[in-house]
């Protein structure tokens, strides 16, 4: 063995040996650092940085769970149960189990039935022409059709429909982040529990005006008549603020309401076309001999 | 295996095994690559000498000497023999007054001064403008000329040299190169 | 992940450079031309593998705290062994190369593929993962390289093929930065669609 | 040369159509609906209630607060109901709507038209007497008078400043009243300086109104420690820190009030309907408004009885034109668009501006080319591009930063920029959106 | 129904300035140069101002409508102004496909790489001319001397520009004196008959637009005046230091890019800053760098580098230097 | 006047990013937001003003005179590695605001290449020991500029909308091509 091996040898294990003296105080150090758990739940969760889940972003949610003791309250709507299920298996914890939701919009009035009544010029953003006046309509509480909400969902789940003037949610795609719910400056957007088969009963109308100006600025108008209380079986409406409300917990699908809304705010998705029973009940009213 | 644990022991321990092992194969391999180095090194500046002077069968980098230039520094000379006869010299010339950089040359010359072959060491100068001088259709214009009746001038100068299209600059500051690398060779007497 | 897979993840879906945008100065520096950046990449694939081998081998052995002092020593060996070996037997393209051969040991590819790979698997896939990762390493300098040679001068592997000078700024600093930027705008555009 | 502020600022075309059109009185509309929150501050309780009867001049709303004012019947005739309405504000509000029965003042309003120069009130009493009359500023932003009035102990006021600048474009109810009511405004000055316990005023006027200037300054020679002055026309002049800055040159620090550097400022309207409460008992009910647009057939400037919908108004003026885009409540620059022409004047209402179809439409919006027009509009020296860029992003902080709040929302930088970008529009959002954040945090 | 009324915050008025208005003013300013251009450097102008104006409209168009699928909007006249001063930036006769090669780079490269009009950092015809001149050095610095319309497109003699004379004489160990036959007097250069880029010879034909962009408000003084007075003052020093190897102030100014750099390039909005101190900074940093840049370093010519650097530093300009608000700091007469 | 040209060499026309290619990732990856940028580029300075003294003394001293100068690498990196943690405890000890300040950058630094390539350019150029000081120095401000500048830029980027696929690294390479362009020309100011 030459010299020069030697001297290699021996300079680089003395340097090797004083580096690891110096970096065994720093791994003392290195054991704060970071639970590299976090960078696990972070794989798992799906990179959309959309702020459903509350948080500012996919990693601070990644700390939060891996901090966290108990699932409690913490979710991630973009990912669902299959993911939260995932995290708890890494974690060792248990994941609350979340109904899916979807995003619905309580507001019916195209131009067809909410004439409009001026023209809003200003700058295309929902919350500008908000803060303006009440709108394009005499409804103060319906849809400004400016899209601040199409734009803040990170999903393409979201699409303003030309003709109605009013935005469109594409339930495949909404994964119930809730952005556009806080986007919208007239808290019209409502996430609901996702029921079987993507069926939908809901009331499409946020006017809490009395029944008169309601009609008035809008012909598909809640006008909180009550008729669809009345014909829930189970309890499942009640009005508020001149407006009526479907509880998702307790309604049964049933359809009763819908047929009775006098203005057809009950809006009805997914469902099978209905047995010709109107015709039925148009007969009965007929063979009424008090008319 | 079970993983070794972080204990004080373990961490020198095993650092210092793989820092061990790792020098003593560098070693071996520098061993093994030294000659092959010098060579190669060596090689270089024998090829560049090769390319300007004749063929020669001495070793001209052993015989190097150094020339002053009369402004204060001096350049290499690496004299090339054959059978122990001068047949030339390659003379590692510079110039400042490059575009951008010095620009180094190894010129050759034949005993009575004239030229035999330039390369281009080193340049910084434009790709395309001035990097041409070491394409053939500049440097090989001084072959062959003996730089005590060619004036080494660009045509703009009042020369015959043919400058580089727009690269004036950098043509002028190769024959002021080779100018000083034959100034020196003279003044330091033809051997 | 099966062999095959865990070789040719780092051409498209990992490649270091186009996607996981490691290791850019050797990539800038060196693909002047096609022919110096294979080089540059071949002589890093070599490190990979070699550093991804040897630390798949020795992981277990090596305590946590001293993982990285450790690997980085036996990145440097390798770096070193192909450093002396190209001053001695390739010393054109040594020279073409310069700084940039003892740099492959803080190319942050070779040290994060012992971290996150080969510090966790096994030694065949480790070997597969490292060469993988660096043919991905060589193919993107030889396409950059390539393009820039093309473009730039007007020849391919050093073989002109147009008369006259191509548009030099490629074969320079600022065309370098630029010929990357778009081949990875293109690479992000293509994986979208 | 005239006098004006330093930075920014802008020139639009002055339009001032009625400017030779004197004053007229709009006969009384067959009903009327009041408002009960025509100022700043807490929106005023109705004493009256459906089916009453009430008289020109008579209380029906009282103030809740100190910064807060009472309302006042404008017509005589019975409450008909009292139920919300869309305001000029563009969103809901309760009002009082009255049917009209004749005439009927209250006994104690002094109806003759004689001058009377001589102030008998003492400042306390003064003060007291403008928030019996409900005296709102009348340059716009309806702010309370007897709070400017009312000095706060440790401050200061050395000089009152009159703004009699009426800077925006097609607006000349000030005017008007400059020229036909100057003794009534000068007095006013008086009572408002014996108020302030000041012995100095000052009255800036623009220089496209030299009548007015003249007008006045001969008037002033007889009222001690009054003084007229010519200013540059530049838009916004008529912004009290602007105004300031430009008669006194003192500069009002950000965040604070003219009161910090020892000033108030009113307007004429307010000046003289100080005047007529003070010396002549008279509530205010009714104000100068300049009723104006290029196709209108009778532009001009009418004493209107507040409540009176603007409608009516533009009926008196000759007929809403076939071409009418758009209706501003107030100057094109600061005023408000109004989607419906049955709003009533209220006592912020100083025109009504009929802006043609192709006027009305905003210009398509492009991308900012960074030409910094509208920084050099801006009289705040504020960066309006930057303050919208980061509204639109969202990014509060950063806009609190660069000090969004300060905007006075003029205008000018939307008016300027070439790009055609909503820049107010903006600003506005994230003002709002930064004082809730700022709210939030001093909760804290 | 037709009473229906437009509604929409304040301000219901508007300027009546238009991003278009704007830019065709510049286009405007700049015809007395392309006249003169034309008429000392005949068909070769002619040809490279039109090569040069349609394949930047033509790149625009095509990035706008094929790669972005957003609406068009060459007719803003940005693309117009940067084909035209692009051009300006040339020598009369350089190859038709160089010019087409620099358009690429300027509008493909230095604009649309950024989203287009008002975003991008740097300006587009500089990006584009520095690059070729890097790209193309031959091409690029073979100057047509001005014959007008005798001189032919491809075949001009050509000559160097004062700038070069003087870089390369100095760098020839010649002094000024010697020098100071070679290069054409300030009258002749004043009225721009000497070799150069197209636009930038005619000092009095760019003067004349600068004082069109003056008046119609298009642009504000700060940024010329501080360029020129900096070089000015910078170059007075250097004078007075040695008159034998520093060229006299004036021959800075009228020799190479200076004015056209000064009026036109330098105040493009959307690469320069927004405040008035901040675009004195820049002024300034622009005649201290193209001195510089002129006197020590490789190239005759710096305004184009010295305009890019100072663009590169224009964001950090735009947010850290901010102009004095009102109400900031207050000093009470 | 030597030190002079070194700096205006070191951090305009050689700079370390837009010219030699060092430490591009950093300049990739922490030139989001100005404040940022300044962090880091005062760390860098701090550590490559540091690392220079230290492997430069090792290379005069050690490397050298046992002659094992093949061992640059392998011991540069190492010493480079230990002397960033040992800042980064020391700072920690010492200066609270600093290390908040710097610290998080340091980990960063280890792998980056302008550290110990300055480190070996130092040697390369046979330099002594104040011209590596002043050389190591002018490099990381030439790098802290370059960053700095790009950090303002995508900070004005961040708020307009550039095409989708150049966000991020893709306009970042393309503007720092469009600086070097701009840098060149510094180009020949010193040779
Ligand atoms: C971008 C650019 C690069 C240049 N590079 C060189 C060069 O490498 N060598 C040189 O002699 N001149 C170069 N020059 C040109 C000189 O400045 C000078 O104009 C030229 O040498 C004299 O012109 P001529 O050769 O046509 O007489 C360059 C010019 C420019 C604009
Ligand atoms: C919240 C608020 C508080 C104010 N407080 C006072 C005050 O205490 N004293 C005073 O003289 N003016 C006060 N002002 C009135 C302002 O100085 C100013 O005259 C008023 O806002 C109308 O001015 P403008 O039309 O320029 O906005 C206050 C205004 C506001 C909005
Ligand atoms: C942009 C702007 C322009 C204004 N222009 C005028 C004006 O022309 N005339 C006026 O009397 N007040 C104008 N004002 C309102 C004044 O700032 C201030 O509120 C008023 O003069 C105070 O008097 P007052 O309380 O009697 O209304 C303007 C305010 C702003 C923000
Ligand atoms: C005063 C002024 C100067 C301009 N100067 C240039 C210029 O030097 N180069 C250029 O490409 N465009 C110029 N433009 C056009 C336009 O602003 C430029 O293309 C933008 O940089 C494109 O985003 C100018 C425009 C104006 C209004
Ligand atoms: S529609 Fe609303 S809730 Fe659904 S994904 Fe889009 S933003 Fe989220
Ligand atoms: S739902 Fe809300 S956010 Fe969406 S367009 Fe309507 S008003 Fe705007
Ligand atoms: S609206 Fe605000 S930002 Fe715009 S010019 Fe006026 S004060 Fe300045
Ligand atoms: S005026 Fe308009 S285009 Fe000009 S900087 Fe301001 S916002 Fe941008
Ligand atoms: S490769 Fe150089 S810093 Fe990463």
């Amino acid at each position: 063995m030459s010299l020069t091996v030697l001297i290699t040898i021996i300079s680089l294990s003395l340097l090797a040996l004083i580096s690891s003296v110096i970096l065994y105080f720093i791994a003392q150090k290195f054991k704060v650092f970071e639970d590299p758990r976090i960078d696990e739940v972070q794989a798992i969760l799906p990179a959309a940085n959309c702020g459903g889940c509350g948080f500012a972003g996919c990693r601070n949610f990644a700390e939060a769970l891996v901090k966290a003791e108990t699932f409690e309250g913490l979710n991630c709507p973009v990912g669902g149960a299959t993911v939260m299920g995932s995290v708890a298996k890494l974690l060792g914890k248990e994941a609350p189990v979340v109904d899916p939701m979807v995003a619905v919009l309580l507001c019916n009035g195209s131009p067809e039935f909410r004439p409009r009544t001026s023209k809003y010029n200003g700058a295309s953003d929902c919350r500008i022409s908000h803060n303006l006046y009440i709108g394009e309509t005499d409804c103060s509480y319906g849809c400004l059709g400016l899209a601040d909400c199409v734009r803040a969902c990170a999903f393409d789940a979201m699409y303003m429909n030309s003709e109605t003037e009013l935005p469109v949610i594409i339930d495949d795609k909404c994964v119930a982040c809730g952005a556009c719910v806080k986007a919208c400056p007239r808290k019209i957007i409502e996430l609901r529990k996702k029921a079987k088969k993507d069926r939908k009963i809901y009331v499409s109308c946020s006017n809490c005006e009395k029944g008169g100006p309601a009609r008035r600025a809008c012909k598909v108008t809640c006008i909180a008549c009550g008729k669809c209380v009345k014909a829930c079986e189970f309890d499942a409406i009640t009005i508020e603020n001149n407006l009526a409300y479907i509880d998702t917990n307790k309604c049964t699908f049933c359809r009763k309401c819908v047929t009775e809304c006098p203005t057809s705010c009950i809006i009805e998705v997914n469902f099978p076309p209905r047995k010709p029973r109107i015709e039925v009940q148009a007969e009965v009213v007929n063979d009424n001999p008090n008319v | 295996m079970a993983k070794t644990e972080s204990t004080f022991r373990n961490m020198v321990l095993s650092l210092t095994i793989i820092s061990l092992v790792a020098s003593a194969c560098l070693g071996f391999v520098y061993e093994l690559t030294k000659e092959p180095i010098a060579l190669s090194v060596l090689n270089k500046k024998l090829e560049a000498i090769q390319k300007v002077v004749p063929e020669f069968n001495n070793n001209p980098n052993n015989e190097m000497y150094r020339l002053p230039t009369g402004e204060g520094d001096s350049l290499e000379i690496y004299p090339a023999k054959k059978d122990g006869e001068i047949i030339g010299y390659a003379v590692n010339t510079y110039s400042r007054n490059g575009f951008s950089g010095n620009i180094g040359l190894m010129a050759g010359f034949k005993s009575d001064g004239t030229i035999i072959n330039i390369t281009v060491l080193d340049q910084k100068e434009t790709p395309g403008l001035g990097t041409k001088m070491a394409e053939p259709g500049f440097k090989d214009q001084f072959n062959n000329k003996n730089p005590g009746e060619f004036s080494l001038k660009v045509k703009k100068d009042g020369g015959p040299v043919d400058a580089i299209t727009a690269a004036t600059i950098s043509s002028r500051a190769f024959c002021d190169a080779v100018q000083r690398a034959y100034n020196t060779l003279q003044k330091g007497g033809l051997k | 992940m099966n062999q095959l897979q865990n070789f040719t993840k780092g051409f498209f879906k990992e490649n270091p450079i186009l996607v996981l945008v490691l290791g850019t100065c050797p990539t800038l520096a060196t693909t002047s031309s096609s022919l110096n950046g294979m080089g540059m990449g071949i002589a890093t694939t070599f490190v990979l593998v070699g550093s991804n081998v040897v630390i798949s081998l020795l992981s277990k052995m090596i305590p946590d705290k001293v993982r990285i002092p450790a690997f980085i020593v036996i990145i440097a060996s390798f770096v070193t062994v192909v450093d002396l070996v190209m001053q001695a037997y390739v010393p054109e393209l040594y020279e073409k190369l310069g700084i940039f051969i003892p740099l492959i040991v803080v190319n942050c590819i070779v040290l994060g593929r012992a971290e996150a790979y080969a510090s966790k698997n096994s030694v065949l896939s480790s070997f597969f993962d490292g060469l993988g990762m660096g043919l991905g390493f060589t193919m993107a300098l030889g396409i950059l390289g390539a393009f820039r040679e093309i473009v730039g001068s007007g020849a391919i592997f050093g073989y002109k093929f147009i008369g006259g000078d191509g548009i030099l700024v490629f074969i320079l600093a600022p065309g370098a930065f630029m010929a990357l930027g778009y081949l990875i705008a293109l690479i992000n555009r293509i994986k979208k669609t | 040369m005239p006098k004006t502020f330093p930075i920014g600022g802008v020139h639009p075309p002055e339009n001032k159509i009625t400017a030779d059109t004197a004053i007229e009185l709009l006969p009384v509309p067959s009903s009327v609906v009041i408002p009960v929150s025509q100022h700043i501050g807490a929106p005023a309780a109705i004493i009256v209630n459906k089916g009453d009867y009430v008289k020109t001049g008579q209380k029906i709303a009282e103030s809740k607060g100190f910064v807060s004012s009472n309302i006042h019947s404008s017509v005589s005739g019975k409450v008909n109901k009292i139920d919300s309405i869309i305001d000029t504000s563009g969103y809901k509000q309760t009002a009082v709507f009255i049917d009209v029965e004749g005439d009927e003042w209250v006994e104690t309003i002094d109806r003759n038209s004689e001058i009377i120069t001589e102030v008998r009130l003492s400042g306390e009493e003064i003060i007291k007497k403008c928030l019996e009359s409900g005296i709102v500023g009348l340059g716009g932003a309806t702010f309370p008078s007897h709070v400017k009035l009312t000095v706060p102990a440790g401050k200061k006021c050395d000089v009152l400043i009159i703004n009699g600048v009426e800077c925006e474009p097609y607006l000349t109810s000030d005017h008007r009243l400059m020229l036909e009511k100057g003794e009534e405004i000068l007095t006013g000055v008086t009572i408002l300086m014996k108020a302030l316990k000041v012995g100095k005023a000052l009255i800036g006027i623009e220089n496209n109104k030299t009548d007015a200037i003249n007008h006045l300054t001969k008037l002033a020679t007889i009222f001690s420690g009054v003084t007229v002055h010519a200013l540059k026309v530049k838009y916004p002049q008529g912004a009290e820190k602007q105004l300031i800055k430009a008669l006194i040159n003192r500069e009002v620090p950000s965040g604070r009030l003219p009161l910090d550097v020892g000033t108030v400022v009113h307007n004429v309207g307010t000046a003289y309907a100080v005047y007529e409460a003070v010396q002549k008992n008279k509530p205010l009910f009714e104000r100068v408004v300049t009723i104006t647009g290029k196709s209108l057939s009778r532009p001009g400037n009418y004493l209107v009885r507040i409540g009176t919908p603007v409608s009516w108004l533009i009926e008196a003026a000759g007929g809403m034109p076939e071409d009418t885009g758009k209706i501003v409540s107030g100057g094109p620059l600061m005023g408000k668009a109004i989607n419906n022409a049955d709003v009533p004047v209220v006592k912020g209402t100083s025109g009504v501006i009929l802006l043609p179809k192709d006027e009305s439409e905003r210009m398509e919006i492009s991308r900012c080319i960074r030409c910094g027009k509208c920084i050099e509009a801006c009289a705040l020296n504020l960066e309006p591009y930057l303050l919208m860029t980061l509204s639109e992003k969202g990014l509060f902080e950063k806009a609190e930063h660069e000090r969004i709040t300060d905007c006075m929302e003029c205008g000018s930088c939307s008016y300027i920029c070439p790009a055609g970008r909503p820049l107010l529009d903006y600003i506005r959002l994230g003002k709002t959106a930064v004082m809730k954040m700022v709210r939030e945090r001093n909760m804290k | 129904m037709s009473n229906i009324l437009n509604v929409s915050p304040s301000p219901h008025a508007h300027g009546k300035e238009t991003t278009k208005k704007l830019m065709f003013g510049v286009v405007v300013a700049l015809l007395p140069a392309l006249f003169t251009s034309i008429f000392y450097f005949g068909y070769g102008a002619i040809i490279v101002t039109t090569t040069s104006v349609i394949s930047c409209l033509a790149f625009e168009y095509l990035i706008q409508k094929f790669i972005f699928r957003k609406p068009v909007t060459i007719t803003d006249g940005s693309a117009l102004v940067t084909g035209m001063l692009l051009a300006f930036n040339l020598p009369s006769n350089i190859p038709v496909f160089i010019i087409i090669v620099g358009s690429f780079v300027s509008i493909a490269i230095a604009k649309m790489t950024f989203g287009g009009l008002g975003n991008n950092p740097f300006n587009p015809a500089l990006v584009g001319r520095v690059f070729m001149l890097i790209s193309f050095p031959v091409q690029m610095t073979s100057w047509p001397v001005p014959a007008g319309f005798s001189t032919g497109y491809a075949d001009a003699v050509t000559g160097a520009t004062p700038l070069a004379i003087i870089k390369e004489g100095l760098k020839n160990g010649e002094s000024l004196s010697q020098l100071v036959t070679q290069i054409p007097t300030p009258s002749q250069m004043f009225l721009g008959n000497m070799g150069g880029s197209m636009g930038e010879v005619a000092a009095f034909a760019l003067l004349i637009g600068f004082a069109y962009l003056l008046i119609k408000k298009i642009i504000t003084w700060h940024i010329p005046v501080s360029i020129i007075g900096s070089i000015m003052i910078f170059t007075l020093i250097l004078w007075l230091l040695n008159p034998e190897k520093n060229a006299d102030p004036m021959f800075h100014i009228l020799a190479g890019g200076v004015l056209l750099g000064a009026i036109f390039m330098a105040t493009d909005y959307v690469t320069s800053p927004m405040n008035p101190k901040s675009m004195i900074i820049y002024g300034c940093g622009i005649g201290i760098l193209t001195v510089i840049i002129r006197v020590w370093g490789a190239y005759p010519e710096g305004v184009s580098f010295a305009i890019l650097i100072m663009n590169a530093f224009v964001p950090l300009m735009n947010a850290y230097i901010k102009p004095k608000r009102f109400g900031e700091e207050v000093k009470n007469g | 006047m030597e030190y002079i040209l070194i700096i205006i060499s070191a951090v305009l026309i050689n700079n370390v990013v837009l010219a030699q290619f060092l430490g591009i990732c950093p300049f990739l990856g922490v030139s989001n937001k100005v404040n940022t940028a300044m962090g880091m580029a005062a760390a860098v300075v701090f550590v490559i003003v540091l690392a220079t003294i230290v492997t430069y003394l090792i290379q005069i001293y050690v490397l050298n005179k046992l002659g094992i100068a093949f061992m640059q690498t392998i011991t540069f990196i190492l010493v480079i590695a230990a002397l960033v943690q040992m800042v980064e405890i020391i700072l920690k000890k010492i200066s609270q605001p600093l290390y908040q300040a710097l610290g998080i950058f340091l980990p960063l630094i280890t792998t980056n290449c302008a550290v110990l390539g300055v480190a070996i350019l130092v040697i390369k150029k046979n330099y002594n020991l104040m011209e590596a000081v002043v050389f190591g120095a002018s490099t990381a401000v030439g790098f802290g500029l370059a960053l700095i500048i790009l950090a303002g830029i995508r900070e004005q980027l961040d708020l307009v909308d550039i095409p989708k696929g150049m966000k991020g690294v893709p306009v970042s390479l393309v503007i720092a091509g469009i600086l070097a362009l701009a840098f060149m020309g510094f180009t020949g100011i010193v040779k």
